[in-house]
């Protein structure tokens, strides 16, 4: 027995807060199996929700608390509510023809892993990709300590080094909500 | 937001459509009445309005009783109104045995109808401002003011709000001594209270856009549904009984009777402050000129009253509009048909004309607007 | 040395500190951790960093909470006081003196009240959501500088944490009024949902002015650069310039909305839907949700304060003598007091007007605010625009132009008591 | 001055001169008009009414009872709300007195109409408002024991309509004796005159008594 105690204090506690972002991160994986499991589909958007707070809360685990928090901000604050309004405003008959998106298919299980496992294989080798060919990559210097304003750092890249495709990402979301503008009154017309 | 539905969980037919059951137990459907409303979104596509919750058998009872037990079930038709309800039924019962009124009571009965009047409409400032969300304020500044009217109601006929004043050929009691000089004091500061409620209110902003172009209703309108009162006069028709029949003393009164141009909330809200001021000068000179004089016709036999068998159609302008009494006499102790015509329930029935395209919220505001009392619509 | 005498000194020690009341809050921390260590040494041990760093950590949130609570209980009795006295009446005084100890009524009544469910009510999501309403709520305070030096957290990021955390509301709401399965419940979620969104644009744009000028976003620098006086002794905070004057009426719409207060009280309309997404809920839970609403309208207004009302900052010179933090908390209830007053004048708007005033009227305005203020910092060269009358014209200028141009366009255009006639027959 | 935003202004000036004045108006005279009611009562109106009770006249209020069971007012009551027993003698006989004298103010609606139709001035309306029960039924019908009060009790509450009613029913009783006495002394000069033809015949010197 007092061997056992010996053994448990003699663990890297110290480590022990590195291994917390288990907490976040295994239930961030939870709410996500959920959020596709699940058959009804408010609570597959609340699930959604859940995994976005559990990814901001690593974001600030990792010590990014700004993106953290732009992380809880725009996606549980507005993303989120907007996938629940619009599963708010679809009409019952729909919603309950259409409960689990995926059973609408005609394919085998088989294929629906099948699938699945591409898509998320080429959305995973798309990030990867990204990250390796990245020019910072490249020069991977990372600096000794954290900026000490992360906040005008990354102002300052926004503004200058990636200017061109926020700019980009501006007009394609702009151009995307006059869209959407036009749609809807069109609809309401009819 | 497109003509999308919420009627994600309401298994009506129309799955475009959310229809919900506003009332009979609803914070401001003022009593029970109730709506079944289908809405998009927001938007009132549909609106049928029932009543009856209130319903307590007012017309029969009437007929099963003497003709003057039903006086004091009168109060409780309107019963914000009950001085009017009095007189209007005493003024058909009149009109049916051809009932002289001594002039002190022709007086008196305008003095308290025009004090209802007065009242009612201070209410209803309130009861408005309520049904826009507001936090009660207006209401308890009109209720403050009602107290006072209603103190003098009470000192003056032993109740505050079920007066049972009017009688056939007169009114019950005369007044306590000093209580017209009490009136006249009070009603005297009554202009500045009005003053203090339209700077409160009229100019604000969020009130304007709640009232303005919510709930029109054009002249042809009003005419074709039989409405009155205020809120036809609000549409632009000029027709006020007390003009039109010109019955009891008004003839000898001057005042002005004020009428909107565009028939909305607005102009039902401003109406109500413009009579309001107008019902304020009548009560001044009717309170100058009132003479000397017994205050009931002493040939009339209350108890046991039997007038002679006929029918007649006695009605006079209510604060909320026409009130009429058809009454048939065969000749016996009891009346033989005793109907209401209530102002209330005639002005609701456009109810969904003025409801549809609006939104949830404005369906309050537009329903408060008429200025119902449930009491009155079920009888 | 014993324990007894160890707690002793302590206590002297502590009521030693009440001479400099100034730094009580901060002094007491720090003597809490050396009364720890102490203790420690007493016993033989040298107390490991992550406890003491634990407990006093536990102790701030402790306080933090029964400072906001407390607060909420206050203000549930004051604002009935205060909304009794707008109407002629005396509002609540029968539960002990001046009916102070009413919110301890209430509370009891509500605890004894029965916790209903609907039996078509999706039981969990019913169940949790009071829980996500009240949690971000709770949290929401730790950001606010309650003094000079006095903040639980000291984020650079810490007026976006704020949003950040502030988002979590709506998904409470949209919880409670969807679980609940009442149409009204429905409706309400949708109302609040449609309004926190457009509100939180403006709300955090006109944040945003201020984060410009202060250069930080952090909520302790924005309050430091609120400090001292210009002309000698007006204060030096964002509300007296032209440009943080209207981003503080802004940032107050914007608060009073997403505290979901009078006139933007939609949600819980109870003349038009009973009371929205509360309508299914009762005793306790509805309690809760209650003290979330009062928690977060504080911590707005806390945010209020530091952002334009110069945080913990003495008005002026010779007040300098009262301890930051009591500035702190008289701002926090001037501008609380000042929502009651607010919410007991006003009729409420309707869905399509909020949303045609956030996005016509306060949006634009609000990026007006921030032109104003940009055009400020650079007509007055950065902080000396104080003294410059090329920065205040400037930003005055656009700024009271634009109000009036889409004061016009937005009300005075189309709804005007004075363009309405009425005709008399005599 | 008409900016935008000028109205909400002009109101918010309204409710702060409110708050600021209740705190002013010790009088409860222009703002603060609430009463604290249990403490503070409010001096009702000599008119004002609540539920019929019956007068008596002095000390004893079966002796001093006015009403004399004549049913009017339970036929007038618009609804219904009084019940009426005529009492009887030892014989059986009924006498002009109530033995049972009920009114359900749960159903009364304080209209005063049988106050206006009693031709005896016995029932009169009274001015309590605090009428309250455990049950439904059993406390709020009041019996005559209850309904009996005295008229120095409806002096007290109504004094001007008390009076009144006391010269009226002093008129009444005097117009009563006096028609008696009328009656009596036609009566007896009827048998005056009588006599004096009987005791003419005889050529009598008698003079019968004038009444006064």
């Amino acid at each position: 027995m007092h061997a056992l105690f010996q053994k448990i204090a003699a663990l890297p506690w110290d480590q022990l807060p590195q291994w917390l972002f288990l907490i976040p991160g295994l239930l961030m994986l939870l709410a996500a199996f959920a959020a596709v499991c699940l058959r009804n589909l408010i609570h597959s958007a609340l699930c959604v929700v859940l995994s976005f707070i559990c990814l901001g809360v690593l974001f600030m685990a990792l010590g990014a608390e700004f993106v953290g928090f732009v992380q809880l901000l725009v996606y549980v604050g507005a993303v989120a509510m907007l996938i629940l309004f619009a599963i708010l405003l679809t009409p019952a008959s729909e919603v309950q023809a259409s409960n689990n998106p995926l059973s609408n298919f005609r394919l085998s299980s088989a294929l629906h892993a099948a699938a699945g496992a591409a898509v998320s294989f080429l959305v995973l080798a798309g990030l990867l990709a990204a990250i390796a060919f990245s020019p910072r990559a490249a020069n991977a210097e990372l600096p000794a300590q954290p900026a000490a304003a992360p906040v005008a750092l990354i102002g300052e890249n926004l503004l200058t080094y990636t200017l061109l495709p926020l700019l980009g990402i501006a007009v394609l979301l702009t151009a995307a909500l006059v869209g959407a503008a036009l749609i809807a009154k069109e609809d309401s017309k009819s | 937001m497109s003509a999308s539905s919420s009627n994600f969980f309401s298994g009506t037919a129309d799955a475009g459509a959310l229809e919900v059951s506003l009332g009979p137990h609803h914070p401001s459907t003022h009593g029970v009445f109730r709506m079944n409303v289908r809405m998009e979104g927001e938007t009132v596509v549909k609106l049928q309005p029932v009543f009856g919750y209130l319903h307590r058998n007012h017309e029969k009872i009437a007929e099963k009783n003497s003709w003057l037990a039903a006086m004091p079930y009168t109060d409780r038709l309107d019963y914000i109104c009950s001085g009017t309800n009095n007189w209007a039924y005493a003024v058909a019962v009149e009109k049916l045995a051809g009932i002289e009124v001594p002039e002190r009571a022709e007086y008196l009965r305008v003095i308290v109808g025009e004090m209802t009047r007065l009242q009612n409409h201070t209410a209803f400032l309130g009861f408005i401002l309520g049904d826009m969300g507001a936090w009660g304020s207006a209401l308890m500044y009109a209720f403050r003011e009602r107290e006072k009217i209603l103190d003098l109601f009470e000192e003056l006929t032993g109740a505050r709000m079920m007066l049972n004043y009017a009688r056939f050929g007169g009114v019950r009691c005369d007044t306590p001594a000093g209580w017209l000089d009490k009136a006249r004091a009070y009603l005297a500061t009554y202009p500045a209270f009005l003053d203090e409620m339209e700077q409160f209110l009229t100019g604000n902003e969020i009130l304007l856009s709640r009232l303005q172009g919510v709930g029109v209703l054009s002249a042809q309108r009003a005419i074709n549904g039989g409405l009155s009162g205020p809120v036809l006069r609000a549409s632009g028709v000029d027709y006020d009984i007390r003009k039109v029949d010109g019955y009891s003393i008004y003839p000898r009164l001057k005042f002005r009777v004020p009428r909107g141009e565009v028939g909305d909330c607005f102009d039902r809200f401003m109406l109500r402050l413009l009579e309001a001021r107008e019902s304020l000068k009548i009560l001044q000179q009717a309170l100058d000129q009132i003479p000397e004089g017994p205050v009931v016709n002493p040939a009339v036999k209350q108890r046991g009253f039997k007038p002679p068998a006929g029918e007649a159609y006695g009605r006079i302008e209510g604060p909320k509009g026409e009130l009429g009494f058809h009454l048939v006499s065969n000749g016996t102790e009891k009346p033989y048909r005793y109907h209401v015509r209530p102002p209330s329930l005639i002005n609701l029935t456009l109810l969904e004309e003025m409801c549809l395209g609006t939104k949830i919220a404005d369906v309050m505001v537009i329903l408060g607007s008429i200025d119902i009392v449930l009491g009155e619509v079920d009888r | 040395m014993n324990f007894f005498a160890l707690l002793k000194d302590f206590l002297l020690q502590f009521l030693g500190l009440f001479k400099n009341l100034e730094t009580l809050p901060v002094e007491c921390m720090r003597l809490l951790r050396e009364f720890l260590t102490k203790l420690g040494e007493l016993c033989g041990i040298t107390m490991p960093q992550w406890a003491l760093d634990t407990v006093s950590a536990l102790v701030l949130i402790v306080a933090i909470l029964v400072t906001f609570l407390v607060l909420f209980a206050l203000m549930s009795v004051f604002e009935r006081k205060l909304l009794a006295r707008a109407q002629n009446r005396y509002g609540p005084n029968r539960v002990g003196p001046f009916g102070l100890f009413q919110p301890v009524a209430d509370g009891i009544k509500m605890l004894t009240k029965e916790d209903l469910v609907p039996r078509a009510a999706d039981k969990v999501v019913h169940y949790l959501a009071p829980i996500v309403m009240v949690a971000p709520a709770l949290m929401l305070p730790v950001f606010l500088p309650f003094g000079r030096g006095m903040v639980a957290v000291d984020l650079s990021v810490g007026i976006l944490a704020f949003f950040a955390l502030g988002a979590g509301t709506e998904l409470a709401v949209f919880m409670a009024g969807w679980a609940s399965n009442n149409k009204y419940s429905i409706l309400g979620a949708m109302r609040a949902i449609a309004q926190m969104i457009s509100y939180e644009l403006p709300l955090v744009t006109s944040a945003l002015v201020v984060a410009l000028v202060a250069g930080t976003l952090s909520p302790t620098g924005i309050a430091e650069a609120q400090s001292g006086y210009f002309c000698g002794f007006l204060p030096k905070w964002f509300v007296c310039t032209p440009w943080g004057f209207a981003a503080c009426v802004l940032f107050y719409i914007g608060a009073l909305s997403e505290s979901n207060r009078c006139p933007f009280d939609l949600p819980e309309g109870e003349s038009e839907i009973i009371a929205g997404h509360l309508t299914e809920y009762s005793g306790f839970k509805y309690a809760i949700f209650f003290m979330a609403e009062y928690v977060g309208m504080f911590a707005v207004n806390g945010l209020l304060v530091t952002l334009f009302l110069g945080g913990y900052n003495a008005p002026f010179p010779f007040l300098e003598w009262v301890p930051t933090w009591c500035w702190f908390f008289i701002k926090l209830w001037a501008v609380a007091l000042s929502m009651v007053w607010v919410r007991t004048t006003l009729p409420r708007f309707r869905i399509d007007q909020m949303m045609q005033f956030a996005w016509k009227f306060l949006l634009p305005m609000s990026f007006v605010t921030l032109l104003a203020a940009a055009a400020w910092y650079y007509a007055g060269q950065g902080p000396k625009a104080w003294m410059s009358p090329a920065a205040w014209s400037a930003s005055a200028l656009i700024v009271l132009l634009s109000y009036l141009l889409l004061g016009t366009f937005c009300f005075t255009r189309r709804h005007s008591a004075t363009n309405r006639r009425y005709l008399f027959s005599e | 001055m008409n900016f935008p935003g000028s109205g909400i202004i002009k109101g918010m000036a309204v409710t702060a001169l409110n708050i600021v004045g209740s705190y002013f108006d010790r009088a409860h005279a222009k703002r603060l008009i609430t009463e604290q009611y249990p403490e503070e009562r409010p001096k009702l109106a000599e008119a004002s009414r609540s539920f019929p009770f019956l007068v008596f006249d002095g000390d004893d209020p079966e002796k001093g009872i006015r009403c004399v069971a004549c049913k009017i007012c339970e036929k007038e009551c618009p609804p219904q709300c009084i019940y009426i027993v005529k009492d009887t003698d030892a014989n059986g006989k009924p006498i002009m007195r109530p033995k049972v004298f009920d009114i359900d103010i749960s159903v009364c609606m304080g209209c005063q109409i049988c106050v206006e139709s009693c031709p005896f001035e016995s029932i009169r309306m009274d001015n309590i408002y605090e009428v309250s029960g455990y049950d439904r039924f059993a406390p709020l019908v009041l019996h005559k024991p209850q309904l009996l009060k005295s008229n120095a009790y409806y002096h007290g509450i109504r004094p001007t309509e008390a009076a009144a009613t006391d010269a009226r029913i002093e008129a009444a009783r005097l117009r009563k004796e006096a028609a008696a006495k009328a009656a009596a002394a036609k009566v007896a000069a009827a048998k005056a005159a009588a006599a004096a033809k009987a005791a003419g015949e005889k050529a009598a010197e008698t003079k019968p008594t004038q009444p006064e």
